[in-house]
């Protein structure tokens, strides 16, 4: 019966701090320009959307799934804010209406998953192709834009900047937090707060750990599975809405890819398939240090296959430290009784 | 149906009458009558199969029944559900544990039910009242550590406290000492005397047939789904019990007789590893070795590493004279050397395969028509051949070699685990919990084997946490603690306290002396 | 390409010259044109005469994918470009996910954050990068369009191809050689892309000028050649005889012609494919390709720095640069093939 | 539990053959929806012709499928396919051209042992580190790509060997319209082999036996380790056998080819019936699944359902095979172990 003190412990961090203090030293010391507040205000802006995806992908990984369709989702939520924009639909409704459709897309996931009973990576690789289509289908393949008019006051006020530091006589943006970044704080902070302080976290791990004894505990055990993948197909809306006012415009690709990107994150965040475990910090972390690669890729003006190269071989360490460090933290445990 | 004394005074807090349950081609349960009295330990017992555990998942509203009432308080339940039991004040502690290893104390206690403000967790308030909890339960555990540092034997108060927490006023223990050893099993009966001073109702279920005379009031048999019989303890003995649960006689559970020990055939040489250190023993040919000490003490652990599993820092594994030179289990099993799990389900047997490629798999060659190097063809005729001996000479209760594993019963496992290793002529066993879920009738048949082995020269190393399999079976017995062998019986001076003594960390004879020179 | 970029370069260095924007010294010319020593001789020598400009320059190109040729030959003479000119430094970047006009942006913010002068870039959506040239635009950074337009914001340049035509010019090839009578089939790329419907439109429109050509189906076969040749067996299988066939890029092509000798009808049709590589120069050599059309990729990306030069140093430059189609056909296939190695 | 002893019935045993060979059921689905469309339209959709097509197109999908379905059986997944396919052709380089004119085995050789040795390098990675295999594969392909188009640039290989071409795309003999072709000859023999090896050989009881579970197979003394590395060797075995074919099917190489080929992988495994838990899947389904979506593709070409609805009947059927697979599987494992019990 061991009580541990509470000492600090480094096996206590979300697994992906590791990669991510090696990568932010490495850069600084070696990029030009990255390490400087302009800089980190763009990384802030610019995370955004992975790191929102990846908190949604870390909610089906914890109940020991996986969310394949997160990317298309974007797309799909991201053609329908468009289409309604397009059609001169306020942009609060818009954006709403694109969030619902996300959440809904997530929530047949989750119960294909649990209703049904179809494997999660079966269902949501079906579920991708099925978005990816709604989403060509529904803005006949092509951009979509719509005019700069008095409904969108919601996407304008997200674009401004709301605090700037400029340097010298005005000519340089030292650093800025725009709407958007704001945003993105906000989301975070109410993903971490419904996380850890109401009882999706018990649940979902408890679901992770054995769904059929979570069910026995009384837990309503459909409502946050299914939920979890509703949360997923959420976030994957809220970072749409993110491409959209950066972009100002929806393209029926906007989210391809962004799934593996978000699960790697996740992943390396310590949010393993097994489930039972894992940590929302762990995957921001996580999509902090897969963005900063890409940031320090291109200051560097490395071609982009070298920065496969160094995306590849960076998660593959990511991945042998968390395991190093694990077993490390084994050794220490030392007998159980 | 005789009645508790207890039961004549008070209103039953739970009744179950002319309860049925059927899945598809099985008659699960067949009008039952059952009920419990506020105070009262009332013991659930029968073969696996026998209905045990639908009937408590019946309880617990896990499933539906499809014929007959449950009355709590005198009130008739006409729908059941996990969520509705919890509300009647029914809580349940399984075998296997459900704690979420990643959470904290508090948490896993108020898991399903937190203590809320709003939508918001309260987690101050659950930590403090999981702490006033725990210390009614005389538990000195901080709820605001992970579970997953905690030891088994707390693992399991904290299931209790986690019932507890509901206000339970019935409490059902499925087998809850099956992972506990007997240290931990004293400390877990002495929380359930007081839960019965309440006035808490208990059910409890359990393989172990010593344990009921030591805690039940009731007993309740059960056999192939119908009820046998229900008798309070005191007016029934170990024989007549195991015959009512058997429907049969069943002679003398343990069979082994000593024989005469021939060369020592496994010997372990100061091994030391993550939760073990300087352990060293021997096992000689013909002969059942006994460890006994608690669970955590790190006897699996010292099989697993013997084996090859796990790697170990120093020491040496010798069999047969020879010295094994690489740590892993294929070269265990090259020298005849083999493991049988504790975990049949998920370390002894790949349940989605059959029979057959169960019993082979780690005898490929044997059925090979032609080969290259490790690469060969599995000749269908000589796999079933050799399936069909060891499915007629072990007994195993299958249809066929090509029924899947996890349709077979928990005894029936254990022999195709038995005959994977005979297959691959092993002569120096480690068992690890053989007998763990498995009902008396075959128990004795596992026990029966072992003897048999052990005629044939075989050497075992018998791992149990249940002493009185330990002393029933074994020649000689070892005693670990905290990482260590802490001392060394022969059988017929073995006594269940002096293994105890042992096993809680109190010094054998020469530790003592040992310490005394120091 | 060589001829083109030095003319170009002779006339950017006339009319620094004749505008009178001659800031004397060499610096450090001879360094920023070492990536390429064919290409030094060219540079030194025009720079020592033309006496550029002493200031740094720093310039970004941004392709749509660093994964296809096409974007790579371009990112090639944008930096060939830059090494002529004195001072000018360039760095090519692509985004990790092809055609992500978000990371596009993404590479916008940075190369602001990291002062760079111009930004040329190949939108890989029109309407999306009007948000990147909007950043330029407030931090005073120069953007150029090249390749594609971009619908909003303010662009110094823009140096292209008008793509409709450039689909016209070939249907009408096609046409023309089959003498305005015969069934085609066509290849589209992935489904709503600008450059696509572009050429799509282009390809109708000449079309519809022969009456004896009928459009027998049309398909896409997302610009890759496995798919081209299983959309190819397709049709082959369903149309007993195909006359010709259309395809805005090269690789659908490609893989249709290895399904149509397959089959052992290739010599059946009349291929017309668009963009030029090795691979197909040879082809219409074998005369399996009937006609492809090279819209110059290299020399809009060169023709994008310069310009970019060019306005930075004070002159000023036309929004709309042109640059024509050729079409390669067997008569000047040599050429090519001669300018490639 | 303990029943009578009873045989099967006749009527048990119709239903017992249809739970076993789900994938079959669902390819004749899929034949009859297309076949009454094209009916309807007053087309002929399963000529023989057609057929052998779709065969042929099959088998090559095929081959990659069960470069998948080995990684998948011991419960990982493979996403490095198309990205080794690329990378071993690019680095056996122009010995697979008409122009390094070396005696065709040379190359075949070259890559199929790269192949395999990369096989082995991605096993390492898995086992060895125990990196889940999702983000392994992951990881490697990123890294494949990268080094693919460091070597190769943007150069193309073109005109492939005809010895290759004629692995790819030889007709063997034509028998009433349906055409024999190499590959199918290739494809089936591998079928066999491996449909051998993994039913009847040591290795795959053990393969079948760790994928099931990894635990007990470790604790019966098999040497998971050494099998995962063996199924992912092999796996880059056949990956470098696609290589083969596809680059004598297509004619060409070039470093962004086979963009997609994992994910086709995956979903010819899945409609096949495998289970990404691993241990479950065999050859001939995955054969039969690669042939369902083959039929699709090229079933809804010949109704010109537009191509951004194809992914989404492929999305949906995946999902209902999956189910139905599923539903059959218990009922089969029902029929086997209650009634027989």
């Amino acid at each position: 019966m061991n009580s541990r003190n509470k000492s600090f412990r480094f096996s206590s961090l979300p697994s992906s701090t590791y990669i991510f203090v090696i990568l932010l030293v490495l850069f600084s010391i070696t990029v030009p320009n990255f390490f400087t507040p302009a800089n980190f205000s763009t990384i802030l802006e610019q995370a955004g959307v992975l790191v929102l995806i990846s908190i949604g992908a870390s909610f089906p990984i914890m109940t020991g799934g996986i969310d394949l369709a997160a990317g298309s989702v974007i797309s799909l939520c991201g053609i329908c804010m468009g289409v309604f924009l397009h059609n001169g639909i306020p942009d609060y409704i818009a954006v709403i209406g694109g969030v619902l459709v996300g959440t809904l897309f997530g929530f047949c996931n989750g119960y294909l998953v649990h209703k049904i009973k179809v494997p999660p990576f079966i269902t949501t690789f079906g579920t991708m192709g099925i978005a990816e289509s709604l989403a060509n289908f529904f803005s006949d393949s092509r951009t979509i834009y719509w005019k700069e008019n008095t409904n969108v006051h919601l996407i304008r006020a997200l674009k401004t900047d709301l605090l700037e530091i400029w340097f010298g006589n005005g000519n340089s943006k030292l650093f800025s937090i725009s709407g958007i970044v704001l945003f993105i704080f906000l989301v975070v902070a109410a993903s971490i707060f419904i996380f850890n302080k109401t009882s999706w976290k018990e649940n979902i791990y408890a679901i992770g750990h054995n769904i059929e004894s979570a069910r026995l505990c009384g837990i309503k055990v459909l409502k946050f599975s299914i939920g979890a993948y509703a949360i997923s197909g959420c976030m994957s809306g809220i970072a749409a809405i993110l491409i959209l006012v950066r972009s100002n415009c929806a393209t029926p690709i906007m989210g391809s890819g962004m799934e593996f990107q978000a699960i790697v994150a996740a992943t390396i965040g310590g949010n393993v398939a097994e489930g039972g475990k894992g940590s929302i910090p762990g995957s921001i972390i996580g999509a902090f240090a897969i963005f900063i690669i890409r940031n320090a890729v291109n200051y560097l003006g490395l071609n982009s296959f070298v920065s496969m190269i160094i995306t590849g071989i960076t998660l593959l360490l990511g991945m042998v430290i968390n395991e190093l460090i694990a077993a490390q933290d084994l050794r220490k445990g030392g007998v159980r009784v | 149906m005789t009645t508790c004394e207890k039961g004549e005074l008070m209103e039953p807090l739970l009744e179950l009458k002319g309860i049925s349950k059927s899945f598809p081609g099985v008659q699960a349960l067949d009008d039952i009558n059952l009920d419990l009295y506020p105070g009262e330990v009332h013991v659930l017992i029968g073969e696996n199969g026998a209905g045990k555990s639908t009937l408590m998942k019946i309880i617990s509203g896990a499933y539906q029944s499809d014929e007959g009432t449950m009355e709590v308080d005198g009130k008739q339940i006409t729908k059941n559900s996990p969520i509705i039991s919890e509300q009647l004040g029914i809580g349940m502690i399984y075998q296997e544990l459900n704690l979420i290893p990643e959470l904290s104390v508090a948490k896993n206690i108020f898991l399903g039910h937190p203590i809320k403000k709003g939508f918001v967790n309260q987690d101050k308030k659950m930590i403090q009242k999981s702490r006033e909890m725990l210390k009614q339960l005389n538990m000195d555990v901080d709820p605001s550590v992970l579970v997953k540092t905690l030891g088994v034997g707390t693992q399991q108060m904290i299931e209790i406290t986690k019932a507890l927490s509901r206000e339970a006023n019935i409490l059902v223990f499925d087998e809850p000492t099956s992972s506990l050893a007997d240290a931990e099993i004293h400390n877990l009966f002495h929380v359930i005397r007081m839960l019965q001073e309440k006035g808490i109702g208990m059910f409890y279920i359990s393989h172990r047939l010593e344990e009921i005379f030591e805690i039940g009031d009731r007993v309740t048999i059960l056999r192939d789904g119908k009820k046998i019989q229900t008798t309070a303890v005191k007016d029934i003995n170990m024989d007549q019990l195991i015959e009512k649960i058997a429907g049969r006689k069943i002679e003398n559970l343990y069979p082994h007789t000593r024989k005469t020990p021939g060369k020592p055939l496994l010997q372990i040489n100061n091994l030391s590893g993550r939760a073990f250190k300087n352990v060293s023993l021997h096992v000689d040919a013909g002969e059942i070795v006994g460890m006994s000490g608690l669970v955590g003490a790190g006897r699996t652990e010292v099989a697993r590493a013997a084996f090859g599993i796990d790697k170990y820092f120093s020491g040496e594994v010798i069999l047969n004279d020879k010295k094994l030179k690489k740590c892993s289990p294929r070269e265990s099993v090259k020298h005849g050397f083999c493991l049988l799990p504790e975990n049949r389900k998920t370390e002894g047997l790949a349940l989605p395969r059959d029979v057959s490629e169960n019993m082979l798999i780690s005898a490929l060659d044997q059925t090979f028509s032609f080969k290259i190097g490790s690469f060969g063809v599995v000749d269908p005729k000589k796999e079933s051949a050799i399936v069909s001996q060891y499915i007629s000479s072990l007994k195993i209760a299958t249809p066929t070699a090509r029924k899947l594993t996890q349709f077979l019963s928990g005894g029936t496992q254990q022999k195709v685990v038995l005959a994977k290793w005979l297959v691959s002529k092993c002569k120096v066993f480690i068992f690890d919990e053989p007998t763990r879920g498995i009902d008396v009738g075959a128990k004795s048949e596992i026990y029966k084997l072992m003897d048999t082995l052990v005629e044939g020269g075989a050497a075992i190393l018998m791992i149990s946490s249940d002493l009185s399999e330990i002393l029933g079976m074994s020649d000689r017995i070892y005693v670990m603690c905290h990482g260590e062998i802490n001392g060394e019986f022969d059988a017929d001076e073995a006594t269940q306290s002096g293994i105890l003594q042992l096993a809680f960390g109190q010094k054998g004879k020469e530790a003592d002396e040992n310490e005394q020179q120091e | 390409m060589k001829k083109f970029l030095s003319l170009a370069l002779a006339a950017v260095f006339s009319a620094l010259t004749l505008t009178g924007c001659t800031i004397g010294a060499n610096g450090s010319s001879t360094e920023a044109a070492s990536n390429d020593s064919n290409e030094t001789v060219v540079s030194a020598g025009t720079a020592d005469a033309a006496a550029a400009g002493t200031k740094e320059i720093n310039m970004v190109f941004i392709a749509k994918s660093g994964q296809l040729n096409f974007f790579t030959d371009m990112m090639d003479s944008a930096e060939a470009a830059a090494a002529m000119l004195p001072n000018v430094h360039i760095k090519c970047l692509a985004p990790e996910t092809a055609f992500s006009a978000d990371e596009q942006i993404q590479i916008i913010e940075q190369s602001i954050n990291e002062g760079v002068d111009a930004v040329i870039c190949t939108a890989a959506d029109s309407t999306a990068l009007a948000e990147g040239v909007k950043k330029c635009n407030e931090a005073g950074v120069l953007y150029v369009a090249a390749n594609t337009k971009v619908k909003e914001g303010d662009v110094l340049t823009w140096t292209g191809i008008e793509n409709k035509e450039v689909g016209y010019t070939l249907a009408k090839a096609l046409c023309e050689k089959l003498n305005g009578q015969g069934n085609i089939v066509i290849f589209e790329n992935v489904a709503g892309n600008q450059t696509t419907e572009d050429r799509l439109a282009g390809f109708k429109e000449a079309i519809a000028e022969y009456p004896g050509i009928t459009i027998l189906d049309s398909q896409p076969a997302d610009n890759d050649r496995e798919k081209g040749m299983a959309l190819m067996e397709n049709y082959l299988q369903k149309y007993p005889k195909i006359d010709g066939t259309l395809s805005v890029t090269k690789d659908m092509t490609l893989g249709a012609i290895e399904a149509a000798k397959a089959a052992g009808r290739n010599e059946e049709m009349v291929n017309v494919t668009f963009d030029v590589d090795s691979d197909v120069l040879t082809a219409i050599k074998n005369g399996e390709v009937y006609a492809t059309g090279d819209q110059n990729g290299g020399d809009q990306a060169a023709l994008a720095v310069f310009s970019a030069y060019e306005a930075l140093n004070g002159i000023k430059v036309p929004a709309e640069q042109y640059l024509g189609v050729t079409l390669v056909t067997a008569d000047n296939v040599d050429d090519y093939i001669s300018k490639a190695s | 539990m303990r029943n009578n002893e009873k045989g099967l019935s006749w009527k048990n045993k119709v239903k017992y053959t249809a739970y076993r060979s789900s994938t079959i059921v669902i390819l004749l689905l899929v034949l009859a929806f297309f076949e009454i469309i094209n009916m309807v339209r007053g087309n002929n959709y399963l000529t023989m012709n057609n057929i052998s097509i779709i065969i042929n197109q099959a088998s090559f999908l095929t081959l990659v499928g069960l470069a998948q379905l080995l990684v998948v059986l011991t419960g990982g997944i493979n996403l490095a396919i198309g990205s080794i396919m690329v990378l071993v052709c690019i680095m056996a380089g122009q010995t697979i051209s008409e122009d390094g004119n070396v005696f065709f085995l040379i190359p075949v050789m070259i890559i199929l042992v790269l192949s395999s040795a990369i096989g082995w390098l991605t096993g390492a990675v898995v086992t060895k580190r125990r990196i889940p295999s999702f983000i392994a594969t992951f990881a490697i392909m990123y890294v494949f790509r990268g080094i693919g188009w460091i070597t190769m640039g943007r150069s193309v290989i073109y005109r492939i060997n005809p010895a290759i071409r004629f692995l790819a795309g030889g007709r063997l003999f034509s028998f009433a319209g349906f055409t024999i072709t190499m590959p199918v000859v290739i494809t089936l023999f591998i079928l066999l082999v491996l449909g051998f090896v993994l039913k009847k050989s040591s290795f795959g009881r053990q393969l079948y036996f760790t994928g099931s579970n990894g635990v007990s197979s470790r604790f019966s003394g098999v040497p998971t380790d050494k099998i995962v590395m063996k199924a992912y060797i092999l796996s880059g075995l056949l990956c470098g056998v696609s290589a083969v074919l596809y680059t004598g099917r297509l004619n060409a190489v070039e470093p962004s080819m086979y963009g997609n080929t994992h994910f086709d992988a995956v979903a010819v495994v899945l409609i096949g019936g495998a289970s990404m838990a691993g241990g479950r899947g065999d050859v001939w389904s995955t054969a039969v699944g690669a042939i369902i979506i083959t039929v699709i593709q090229s079933g809804m070409n010949s109704i010109q359902v537009p191509s951004e609805f194809q992914t989404f009947v492929l999305g949906v059927l995946i999902i209902l095979s999956v189910i139905l697979n599923q539903n059959l599987q218990k009922k089969k494992d029902i029929l086997e172990n209650d009634t027989k019990d």
